[in-house]
C-alpha cells in the first residue's frame, strides 16, 4: 500500500489532493513547470521536481517524466487530478506498467468511457439512451464527418473524443461554416488533450446538463453519490454547478443514479467517475459522456452529500472498500459552486493575466474556497484561466443563493479581472432563483447588464471616495517636496500613496 | 481644492473643504475617511452609512469597487481642466485605435482585410491564449489601417496587431 | 417585524452576526470605539456609529449610548453577540422599553438565569443537580463568603455572578489565600461585566465540562442541538471545543438534553442559550450555569447538526416559529474548534499586540474560519485577545483531527504571536486523540514541549533559509552603494529586503 | 561567503558557495531558493524536497516557520563573529535584566521589593492586560534592582518596570 502520492497537476485541484493526503498522513510528490516555481502546490508538497517550461506539452503533458520522476522519489501513486493526462488511457497504462497504482479507474474503463465515441456505442448496447450523432469508434477524417453531418441534423455538435471542460467543442449551424470549425475543432483538441479525434453529436436545444457522481471500489461495490446540475455554460464552459439540481426529483434522481450505476458496472469502473446527461423538459435524459476522473465540480456533492471523493479515491485506490453503501448516501441542503476565472466579463470574457497584488478570500459559516492561487501569485497565459473555486453550503437552496451572494461581495482580488460581477448578476438573476434555466441559458437568455439596471448604485460615494484618494496622493507630492517640514500624517499620505502606485 | 471627477463617464463637481467636509455637485457633506493599514482599502463613513471601497490604478484610470460594484473613475483638478479645455479636442475621441494585444498568444486568423470598414463589435481577429480562443472586436466604427501581424504569429502582451483608423 | 440589527459588539463575533444579517437581507448598523474605526464589522455593515474611546466602558459597555444609536439609525432590534452587554438584564429590559427587540431572551431569563446565583436556586428547584456551593441569591460580602468557604470545602472556586467565559473566576484551595484572591476576583469582574458580585463553588476534580444548545421560540417550543465538549480550558478560558463530546454517549445526552429543555423552560426562555454542565467519570452531571446568550463556540454545533444558531435567533426575534423539531436534529460527524488567540503558549501565554502585517488563513475542504481582523489590523490592548476562530467539520472525530492539523499548518499570521502552536500539539497529544482529558487536562497534564520532543524538526532547513535571507540582505546593501551598477536582478534582493525590513 | 548561523541556540556553519550550492558544517548541499512575490514567504527545494518557509525579523533574532515550526535564528558573517569574540565577553550574559511592559496595561501587583533576592521563574508582577492579569517571571537568579513602577500604575509597551541585576 503505498504511502506517496506524486500529483501530476497543478492549480487549485493540485493543491485540493495534497490537501486530501495531508489529512491522510501521505507524503505528496509535486511536479511542476519553470513557470509554477512559486505556485502554491509546490510549496506545499513533502518533495517538488521540475518538469520542463510552460506549455504543457513542455510539462504537465510529459507522461514519461512524471512516471521517472514518481519512481526516483519513491512515490507508490500518480494522481492525475483533470485535464493534463487525466482521461489518457495510454499514460495510466504506463503507470500501471511501471508498478505504480493510478488514482483512478482502469485504463480499459478510461479507453472505453474517454473515448467519447466509444463510450456511446458501450452505452447503447447497455440499452442506455444517448444523443444521436456520428456512431462507430474509427477516427473519422473531415470528409467523413462532413458526409455524416446531414444525416445528425443541424444543428450540431463537433466534439473531442478525448475531451472535457468544453475544450475541442464546437457549434456549427450549418453545412457551409462546418469545414472551418472542424479544424479549429482538431487544433484546440489537440491543444488541450494531445490527440485531435473529434465526432459529432446533435444539440438538444433547451436541454439541461445533468451529471451523476459515481464511487466505484476493487471489489465491484458501486454507489453513485446522485446529480450535479451543470447547465450554466458558456461556450460549453461550465460556469456554476449546484447540487442538488432543482429540477430533478426524486422519481429522475433514481433512474439516473440507476443508469449511472449500469454504465460504471459496464466498464469494471473503479475510482470516481461521472456520467453526464441531457435531460429535456419532459424529464427524458440522454447519456452524454462519461467522465473517467475527478470532476471540476464534486466539491457540490462533498457538502451535500458529506463524502470526500479525493479521500475515498485515494482510499479505494489503496485497496480499501467503500465506506459508504447506498443506502447512507442522503441529499443534505443544497450547494452552489461558482467557478472564479481571470476574465473580464464587461469585455466577452477575455481572459485577463497579471499579478494578484492584493486577494481577499470570503470566510465564515457555509464557505469553502478551492485555491492554487494568493496575493503574489502570477496569472499566465499557459493554463485555463480558473483561478479557484467558491463553493457554500446553506440549509436550502434559497439560503444557499443568499449564502453565495455575501460571500462573492466579500471576495476581492486585486490585479486580474475576474467574472464575480458575472456570477453576482447570475445570483440576482430571476430564472436563476426559480431554477428556471438551460444549457444556452447564459448565452441566450442572460444578461449582466439588465440585472444591474434594477440595483442601487452608488456613484457620488465612488466620486467622493476618488477625489479624497487623489486629493491625498496631491498633497502628498506637495509634502515630499518640502521633506524637511514632514510629520506623521505626512508619512500617512506617503504610504497611501505607495499602495496606490505600486 | 476644487475637481471634475468622472464616475463611469458622469461628471461630479467635487470640493474637498477641509478634513472632515467635501461638497459634490454643490452639496456639503460631512465624511469620515480613513485608509486601511496596508491593504488598498478605504473606509467612508457618510451620515452613519458605511461605505468600504478598494481603489487601484486600473489601466487607464482609477477603479472604486463599492458595494460588489466597480466604478471607473477620473479625477481631474481644475487647472488640469482648463488645460486640457484649452486644447481643443479629447485626445480620446480622435486619432487612431491601436488594437494591442490583451494578453500573449497565438493569432488564429484574421478576420479583416486593410482598407475594409468595420462597424463597432465587428471581430477583427481571433487570439488563442489560455486554451480559449478570443474574439478581439471593434470598439468603433472605420478603416482597418495597417495589419502587422499573420495568422499562426505569437505575439507578446501589449503588442500591437493592427489598427481601425 | 425589523429589517436592520444593531450589532452592539465587535471582533469575530460581530462579523459572524453581520454576515448572517446581510444572508437574510437584513440591514445592519454597527457601532465602534475610537481604536476600532478601521475594524471589518465597521467596514462591513451599512452604518456604522462611533461609541467611544477604547476601554470597554466607555464604549462597548455604553448601553443608553447604543440605546440611543439603533432609535436614530431606524434599527428594529439589537444583537449584543456575547460578552459586554450580552447578559445584562438591565440592558435588555432598557432595549424592550426603547420599543426595540431584543435578539436573546427576556430580561427576566437573563436575570433569573444569568445571575448564576438565582439560577442555581432555580434549578435545585426543579430538581436538576448543581455543583455544591454558596446558596442563597444575596450579594455576599468578603466576610460572608470567608465563613461559608469551609461548609463548601476546598479547593473551590470563587465565581462571577454575572460572569463568564472565565473572567472573575479564581481557585482557591486554601482560606489563607483567600481574601486576595476574592478581591482580584471582584476587580476582574467589575472590569469585564461591570459588577463585582460573586459567590464560591466546589471544584469537582476530574470532571469535563459539557454543555448543551438550546433553541427555544416565542411560542414555547424548545429544542436542543445536542452537547458541545469544552473541557479543555486554561485558568478557565476556553481554547477548544468539539461537538459531539467523545465522553458522551447515547444515554447520557438524552439525559441531559431533556434536563436542558426542562431548564430553559422554568425560565419560559426564548433564543438560543446553553446549559453549561460538569460531568464526573461516573457520568453524573451537574448544572453550573446556564448563558443567556451566542457562545463562542456555537460553530461547532452549527457544522454537526446544519443549524445556523445566528439566523435561528433572528428568525425567532422576528417572531417566527423554529424552524426545527427536536427529532429533526441528527449528529452529523464532528466538528472542532481552536480559538486563534494573540497569545505567546512559549511564553506563559502572554497577550501579544501589534499590527497583523501579513495573514494566511486556511482554505479547502471542510475549514470555517471566523475572524474579524485581517492583513493590516491592529491587535490593541483594550479587549480580549481572540482573533479568530478555525473551525473544522470531519466524518469522523479523528477526519476532524486531522484535518485541523492539516489547517492549523497552513494557518499563518505575522505581526502577532498566536497560540497556534499550542494547539498544534493539543492535536499530536494522544490523550486528546483518544478522548480522554478533563478540565484541567491543559494545566495538569498536558506539556507542549513533551509533544514536541518526539517531532521531526529541520534546524539545518531553518539554517540555510536564514543564512540565504541574510546573503541576500547584504548583497543588496552592498548593490545599493554602487547604485549605478544596478540591474534587475538587485532590484530583487532589494525587493526582498524592504518586505523583511518592513 | 562564510556565515554562522545559530538556530535555537545550536550553531551552524554555512558558507554560500554559488547561487545554487551552499554548504554547511562542510556538507555541500544544491539548493533551489526562490523569493516568493509580495510575501515574506520563500521556497527551498533541496534534493526533492520542498520547504516553504516564513521569514520575518522577530523582536530580537530573525524567525523562520517551516513546517508549522518557529525556529529564531542569528546570522553572522564572520567578521562580526571575530569581532565579537575579539570583546571578550557575550553581552546577552552579563549586566542588568530590565523587565519591561509586554504590552500596555495597569500594574495590578508588585510581588518583589527592591534589594530582594530572586530565583528564575518568580513572580516579580502582574499587569493586566486583555481584560487578564498576566504574571510576569524572572528569566534568571538576582536580586531586585530598582523598582520604577507602583501598583495602580498605567504603563505603556515596553516601559521599565525594574531590573534584575
Amino acid at each position: 500500500m503505498f504511502n506517496k502520492v506524486l500529483i501530476a497537476n497543478r492549480g487549485e485541484i493540485a493543491v485540493r489532493i495534497l490537501r486530501a493526503c495531508r489529512e491522510l498522513g501521505i507524503q505528496t510528490v509535486a511536479v511542476y513547470s519553470e513557470v509554477d516555481r512559486q505556485a502554491m502546490h509546490v510549496r506545499y508538497a513533502t518533495e517538488a521536481y521540475l518538469l520542463g517550461p510552460a506549455p504543457s506539452n513542455e510539462s504537465y503533458l510529459k507522461g514519461e517524466k512524471i512516471i521517472e520522476i514518481a519512481l526516483k522519489s519513491g512515490a507508490g501513486a500518480i494522481h492525475p487530478g483533470y485535464g493534463f493526462l487525466a482521461e489518457r488511457a495510454d499514460f495510466a497504462q504506463a503507470v500501471e506498467d511501471a508498478g505504480l497504482e493510478f488514482i483512478g479507474p482502469k485504463p480499459y474503463a478510461i479507453g472505453s468511457m474517454g473515448d467519447k465515441a466509444i463510450a456511446r456505442e458501450t452505452m447503447m448496447k447497455a440499452g442506455v439512451p444517448v444523443v444521436p450523432g456520428t456512431g462507430g469508434t474509427d477516427n473519422l477524417s473531415d470528409e467523413e464527418l462532413l458526409e455524416l453531418a446531414p444525416g445528425v441534423g443541424f444543428p450540431l455538435l463537433i466534439k473531442a473524443t478525448a475531451g472535457g471542460g468544453g475544450k475541442g467543442m464546437r457549434e456549427v449551424k450549418n453545412i457551409e461554416e462546418m469545414p472551418t470549425l472542424l479544424q479549429s475543432a482538431r487544433r484546440e483538441a489537440n491543444a488541450s488533450f494531445g490527440n485531435d479525434n473529434i465526432y459529432l453529436e446533435k444539440m438538444i436545444l433547451g436541454a439541461r446538463h445533468v451529471e451523476i457522481q459515481i464511487l466505484a471500489d476493487k471489489f465491484g461495490n458501486v454507489i453513485h453519490l446522485n446529480e450535479r446540475e451543470c447547465s450554466l455554460q458558456r461556450r460549453h464552459q461550465k460556469l456554476l454547478e449546484e447540487a442538488p439540481s432543482a429540477f430533478v426529483d426524486d422519481d429522475l434522481r433514481q433512474r439516473m443514479g440507476d443508469v449511472a450505476v449500469k454504465a460504471a458496472e459496464a466498464v469494471d469502473y473503479e475510482s470516481a467517475g461521472t456520467i453526464e446527461c441531457l435531460v429535456d423538459a419532459d424529464k427524458n435524459f440522454y447519456f452524454l459522456e462519461m467522465n473517467t476522473r475527478l470532476q471540476v465540480e464534486h466539491p457540490v456533492t462533498e457538502l451535500v452529500m458529506g463524502v470526500d471523493i479525493v479521500k475515498e479515491q485515494i482510499r479505494i485506490a489503496r485497496g480499501r472498500k467503500l465506506s459508504f453503501a447506498q443506502e447512507d448516501i442522503k441529499i443534505n441542503g443544497a450547494a452552489i459552486e461558482c467557478r472564479i476565472n481571470a476574465e473580464d466579463p464587461h469585455n466577452s470574457f477575455m481572459p485577463s493575466t497579471g499579478l494578484i497584488s492584493h486577494a481577499v478570500i470570503p470566510t465564515g459559516p457555509g464557505i469553502r474556497v478551492d485555491t492554487g492561487v494568493y496575493a503574489g501569485s502570477e496569472i499566465t497565459p499557459y493554463y485555463d484561466s480558473m483561478i479557484s473555486k467558491l463553493i457554500v453550503w446553506g440549509e436550502t437552496r434559497a439560503q444557499a443563493i443568499l449564502r453565495m451572494r455575501r460571500a462573492l461581495e466579500e471576495y476581492k482580488v486585486v490585479g486580474v479581472r475576474t467574472n464575480i460581477p458575472f456570477h453576482q448578476a447570475m445570483m440576482d438573476s430571476h430564472p436563476f432563483m426559480g431554477g428556471q434555466f438551460h444549457t444556452r441559458f447564459v448565452e441566450e437568455e442572460f444578461s449582466m447588464e439588465h440585472i444591474a439596471e434594477g440595483k442601487e448604485t452608488f456613484p457620488e460615494v465612488a466620486a467622493i471616495i476618488a477625489t479624497l484618494v487623489q486629493h491625498e496622493e496631491t498633497e502628498r507630492a506637495a509634502h515630499v517636496v518640502r521633506r524637511n517640514a514632514r510629520d506623521t500624517s505626512n508619512w500617512k499620505w506617503l504610504s497611501r500613496w505607495e499602495r496606490l502606485s505600486k | 481644492m476644487k475637481y471634475i471627477t468622472t464616475i463611469d463617464g458622469k461628471e461630479f463637481s467635487v470640493e474637498i473643504i477641509d478634513d472632515r467636509h467635501v461638497s459634490i455637485d454643490g452639496k456639503i457633506v460631512e465624511v469620515d475617511f480613513e485608509s486601511v493599514r496596508a491593504q488598498p482599502v478605504f473606509s467612508l463613513i457618510v451620515d452613519g452609512k458605511s461605505y468600504e471601497a478598494y481603489v487601484y490604478e486600473g489601466e487607464e484610470d482609477l477603479e472604486v469597487l463599492v458595494k460588489g460594484r466597480l466604478y471607473h473613475s477620473k479625477v481631474e483638478d481644475e487647472r488640469e481642466r482648463r488645460l486640457r479645455a484649452a486644447s481643443g479636442v479629447d485626445v480620446a475621441d480622435s486619432g487612431i485605435f491601436h488594437l494591442k494585444a490583451p494578453m500573449p498568444g497565438l493569432i488564429v486568423s484574421i478576420s479583416v482585410e486593410e482598407g475594409q470598414e468595420v462597424k463597432k463589435g465587428d471581430v477583427l481577429l481571433i487570439l488563442e491564449s489560455m486554451k480559449m480562443q478570443n474574439e478581439l472586436k471593434s470598439p468603433r466604427d472605420g478603416v482597418i489601417g495597417r495589419i502587422q501581424v499573420t495568422d499562426g504569429d505569437s505575439v507578446e502582451q501589449r503588442q500591437k496587431l493592427l489598427s481601425v483608423e
